[in-house]
């Protein structure tokens, strides 16, 4: 069997409000990967990016990129969602034998427009979008509310999941500094200021500026760049309906859908047993609880009752999570990225100990309308 | 996940025009997939994977793909979404293929979906929000407003193709009336299909030289128009493609290489390309495709060419970078007759994009149009047997390009 | 305007959902640093390019990555104030008070001794239809240089030496 | 070496849309103008969905235009709630204006819920489950806005 493997990365430090043009950042994450691994930018054969129009603020947002992603005259194309999906499409360049080594590259900036407006502007325009009424936030409100009332689990135990996060993310140096709280509680997570009723400011993952890019290439030519690239074995991805009206938002079932894809692909059976850590992007703290039951780590429901911190019986997002720094388009990137980090033992203060296979996700939508799921394994072992 | 041969075994269009105002761009969308569908006589459950792609700018609406998931048929499927301004259609057609060249397990039969409803929007603010950033950073550079608007202003899609009609012209000596000659015949064309914009069966060189100009040396009569439209690809497996239809059109070669952005990059980007015409990405792109596909000589082993021409002078470059007639020729081929319907190397019978060009979805027709003609199944099929066929596309600050090359016999191992 | 006609078909009309997208609300951010130093010889009525290290491409305006080798170009050369057009267009605007259509030229210059084009303005005296790809022309300096794009007013048409050197063997 | 320099600057353009709603969002719209919500029924799967849609997302059947439609009475049950105190608007404006409560409301009759403000009333005194009804604006104009929200229902009122 074909796999693809993860030969280099690289993430640019998140920031509120960077101190830096587009161009810039994205130069800086697509030379530092190649720098990173020490691969010229004349062996990469395609580039993929991710950036959105409407969080640029641009028709073709890819237009301008070329030169500073790396893309003059290589095969190169945009997926217009998170860059957890342009990860995808590299993957498939290489799978078809067409492409040696292949760049993806993916970030914004969310100080150039509020990301929340723009997520308006992705509702029903023949309905929604002029009431003005859904958006990111209010969305993943009526979720938490049908998650809690459903299952009965309390705003405490939401709240733990953002003290988690937010105390890992301490230890991740790549981490938004505003996001840090070494000393975070649940009273600290309740009663923070309320975007959406019943969620908080802290148990959001706020849009910042970033970008991150990683490098993908076939497993003969992997095996040659290093000794231990991160193989990709396994993924998934689905997407399900759009109107809340029509969803049960309780669970997440384009998660599973997706989970049920990789697990399959990558041959994992009990995925709790099986998998090492979990990286997931979670855009609201319940999310978490909501994808670690699709995921099937546990019952529907009982989200809450797993061990997940750094040292638990399945650590989930030891980097904090997107809680950590949420760049829009890069975020499911970095949760890959992060990934890679744990297997290869490079995560520094937040790493987990012996880690063979993580499991990381991207996503795209309200209340993660689409997701995407990925098995990651550590090179050499069967 | 072993590598598969990728082939098109159906397309669908819905009904272009300038204003489809009975429809929103979900419906529209579902209306080419319907078609798509029914023509391979195919229901949504076999479909595995769906590739989606527009210019979100010009309808205005972000991520239309998770509003549109039901139209589509997306429910519990997965999809993703491409887009890359001008070549959105080739990108589309270009991932659908690695979707099902990659031969991930569970994902055989994909389908490619492109649409455009510029009537919703306003296309001139869609178009210049381009070089947006870039206007607003040479304004900040101290030059006023008014200067800097007005000569960006100039470098928007029919600015850029009027840059490229002067330097063709000069290099070639093809004459205005050589222009016009490739606008009637796409028109012409056009007239023939049941779903493009705008069919005129009656036009001549004269009347299109009787209008005035846009943009020297480009007149109104040559002008791509402004359409509403989708398109539907659907792409599978040899095996599956076998079972379907007689003849599958076997994607052999695909390529999308980015060149430096045009003439109006400024802060960051450079204008690396001295002449516009000179489109090494169009070059490059043709040698990736060709040898992917086995083809060494594209211009006896290439029997139908769907290349993307808003203007007419494009059409002419384009066949030349792509290795399809000898550089600075294009024009003599289109007074003798080569590239008409029952000529030796039939161009854009679909009446090309200067007759229907539904921005995004453009480049997805090239593809489908050339597939329906190795399948014998175009509206206004050519004469001779088609084995080897081209769709392109062109987008961005006239810097990207696809490629799909297509043929009746998969790729030699 | 000349009516075309074509086979139409009429749709049925339905309601519109208005909606917007405020590009003015939007906030563009650059790293101009590198365009500094061009900045300010533009003050002093110099034109200077970014020499890429690594294939000697030298760019004008100043590039801030090197797409062909992805670097960062970091040497500045001294430039000619003279180049030609590379292409150019014609764009055309209304006169507000006669409401006729006038047409002026807009150009891509090649700055002598630059690989890239620059999109600027010219003479506005000199006529569109005069101007032709490989026009030489030569910069006007506004009178009292700022230090930004102003200061280029636009580029003067000067003598085609080539014509000059046909004469010449002549 | 040269101090760095950001330069920020804003767009000057403002694009406006108008988007086609289509027959069927068209006859929904035509039905708020005279104080009736309509919803159509997919002849597959039974479910009848408000706003309406031409195709069903379950079955993937094209719902005809011409039968299938549900007269919906104007009151339903309360699904979801939540308050927006930082709301957003197309301009990436954070609104300002005083907190209201919106919520997930399913018409009686119906298998789906639209999102609309909740009017006089308090967030602590919702709860899921809650009946409610429409309250029509003063103005109507074929637009999402007809509906100006729902009010609850008191215990036995109908």
């Amino acid at each position: 069997m074909n796999k693809v493997g993860i030969v280099g990365y690289y993430q640019v430090p998140p920031a509120l409000d960077h101190n830096m043009g587009r161009y810039e950042l994205i130069f800086q994450a697509v030379r530092g990967a190649l720098d990173n691994v020490g691969l010229k930018h004349k062996d990469v054969t395609s580039v993929v990016s991710a950036t959105n129009d409407y969080y640029d603020g641009r028709t073709i947002s890819n237009c301008f990129t070329v030169e500073a992603g790396g893309g003059y005259m290589k095969d190169e194309t945009k997926v217009e969602m998170d860059g957890a999906f342009a990860v995808h499409y590299g993957m498939l360049r290489a799978l078809t034998g067409h492409h040696k080594l292949v760049l993806v590259w993916g970030g914004s900036m969310s100080s150039c427009y509020p990301y929340s407006s723009s997520t308006l502007l992705s509702t029903d325009p023949t309905f929604e979008r002029p009431l003005e009424l859904i958006n990111d936030m209010t969305a993943g409100a009526f979720q938490m509310r049908a998650y809690m009332n459903h299952f009965n689990v309390s705003a405490e135990d939401i709240a733990q999941v953002a003290v988690k996060n937010r105390r890992n993310a301490t230890s991740n140096e790549l981490a938004l500094p505003e996001s840090q709280l070494p000393a975070a509680t649940t009273e600290m997570i309740l009663k923070a200021d309320v975007l959406s009723s019943p969620v908080t400011e802290l148990m959001y993952s706020h849009p910042c500026d970033g970008a991150a890019c990683i490098i993908l290439a076939p497993e003969q030519q992997a095996l040659k760049i290093r000794d231990d690239p991160v193989w990709i074995t396994g993924v998934g991805y689905s997407q399900e309906a759009y109107y809340l009206g029509d969803r049960d938002l309780t669970q997440s079932q384009s998660m599973k859908n997706a989970a049920q894809m990789a697990y399959k692909m990558a041959g994992v059976k009990d995925p709790k047993k099986e998998t090492d850590v979990a990286e997931v992007f979670e855009h609201f703290a319940h999310e978490e609880m909501i994808f670690s039951e699709a995921l099937g780590f546990c019952k529907p429901g009982e989200g809450a009752s797993l061990s997940t911190e750094i040292g638990g019986e399945l650590p989930i997002n030891p980097s904090g999570g997107a809680m950590s720094g949420n760049t829009p388009c890069a975020t499911g990137m970095i949760r890959l990225i992060e990934a890679a980090k744990q297997i290869h033992g490079d995560a520094s203060e937040h790493q987990v100990k012996d880690v063979h296979r993580v499991v990381a996700s991207g996503q795209i939508g309200l209340c993660a309308q689409n997701n995407i799921l990925f098995v990651l394994e550590r090179g050499g072992r069967k | 996940m072993s590598k598969q041969q990728a082939a098109i075994v159906s397309a669908g269009f819905c009904e272009h025009a300038s204003k489809r105002s009975d429809v929103n761009m979900a419906e529209m969308a579902n209306e080419a997939i319907q078609d798509c569908l029914n023509n391979a006589n195919i229901e949504m459950d076999a479909v595995d994977a769906i590739v989606m792609g527009n210019m979100p700018a010009f309808e205005g609406a972000n991520l239309p793909e998770l509003w549109m998931t039901d139209w589509v048929g997306a429910r519990d499927k997965p999809l993703i979404r491409v887009t890359t301004g001008g070549t959105t259609g080739g990108s589309v057609a270009i991932a659908g293929y690695y979707h099902v060249a990659a031969g991930l397990p569970g994902i055989e039969t994909v389908l490619a979906v492109a649409f455009e409803q510029q009537s919703c929007g306003n296309t001139s603010v869609g178009l210049s929000s381009v070089a947006l950033g870039e206007i607003s950073i040479v304004n900040a550079l101290g030059l006023p407003a008014e200067s800097a608007m007005r000569i960006f202003g100039a470098g928007a899609a029919i600015g850029i193709a009027s840059y490229q009609a002067i330097n063709y012209m000069k290099r070639s000596g093809c004459t205005e009336e050589d222009l016009a000659r490739v606008v009637v015949q796409n028109r012409r064309n056009a007239a023939k299909n049941w779903w493009t914009h705008l069919k005129m069966p009656d036009y001549t060189i004269e009347q299109v030289m009787a209008t005035p100009y846009v943009s020297y040396p480009l007149r109104f009569g040559m002008v791509t128009p402004a359409s509403d439209g989708a398109c539907a690809v659907l792409f599978t497996r040899e095996e599956i493609a076998k079972d379907t239809v007689d003849i599958p059109a076997y994607v052999n070669g695909v390529s999308s290489v980015a060149n430096e952005t045009g003439i109006v990059g400024y802060a960051a980007a450079g204008a690396g390309q001295l002449d516009p015409c000179e489109q090494l990405g169009a070059v490059e792109s043709a040698k990736l495709a060709y040898s992917q596909a086995g083809i060494s000589f594209p211009e006896k082993e290439i029997d139908y060419a769907e290349v993307y021409s808003p203007f007419p002078n494009q059409e002419l470059m384009w066949l030349e970078r792509l290795g399809l007639f000898k550089e600075n020729t294009a024009h003599l081929r289109y007074r003798d007759g080569t590239t008409a319907p029952n000529g030796e190397l039939p161009v854009n019978c679909s009446g090309g994009v200067n007759s229907t060009n539904a921005i995004g979805a453009s480049g997805l027709e090239r593809v489908a149009e050339a597939a329906l003609q190795i399948m014998g199944k175009a509206e206004n099929q050519v004469p001779k047997t088609v084995h080897t066929s081209i769709g392109h596309g062109w987008g961005g600050c006239i810097n990207f390009v696809t490629l799909t090359v297509l043929s009746d016999q998969p790729r030699r191992k | 305007m000349v009516k075309l006609e074509y086979l139409k078909k009429e749709y049925e009309k339905t309601r519109q959902m208005p909606g917007k997208w405020p590009l003015s609300s939007y906030r563009y951010k650059f790293n101009i640093t590198h365009f500094q130093p061009f900045l300010k010889a533009l003050k002093e009525k110099r034109l200077i390019g970014l020499k890429c290290r690594s294939c000697n491409t030298v760019s004008f305006p100043p590039k801030l990555v090197c797409g062909k080798c992805l670097v960062q170009p970091d040497q500045w050369v001294a430039l000619r104030d003279t180049g030609m057009v590379a292409t150019f267009t014609a764009n055309y605007m209304k006169d507000e008070t006669t409401g006729e259509l006038q047409s002026f030229p807009v150009i891509a210059i090649q700055q002598d001794g630059a690989d890239t084009t620059f999109l600027t303005q010219l003479n506005p005296a000199v006529k569109f239809e005069d101007v032709y790809v490989g026009m030489p022309v030569k910069v006007k300096w506004k009178n009292q240089p700022e230090g930004n794009l102003g200061d280029i007013e636009y580029y003067d048409v000067i003598d085609d030496a080539t014509k000059k050197m046909k004469l010449q063997n002549e | 070496m040269t101090r760095k320099r950001i330069e920020i600057t804003t767009g000057f353009v403002q694009a406006d849309y108008n988007f086609w709603v289509g027959k069927y969002m068209d006859k929904f719209y035509d039905g708020l103008e005279s104080k009736q919500v309509l919803g159509n029924r997919c002849p597959t799967c039974n479910r009848v969905f408000v706003p309406p849609r031409k195709v069903c997302g379950n079955c993937f059947k094209t719902i005809d235009l011409s039968n299938n439609w549900v007269k919906l009475k104007d009151t339903g049950t309360l699904r979801n709630f939540t308050t927006t105190r930082i709301a957003v608007s197309e301009a990436g404006k954070k609104k300002t204006s005083e907190a209201i409560p919106i919520g997930m409301v399913q018409f009686d009759g119906s298998d789906t819920s639209v999102v609309y403000p909740l009017l006089d009333v308090q967030e602590k005194d919702l709860t899921i489950g809650l009946k409610v009804q429409v309250v029509w604006n003063d103005e109507l104009k074929g637009h999402p806005r007809d509906i100006k929200g729902f009010r609850m229902l008191k215990g036995g009122e109908r």
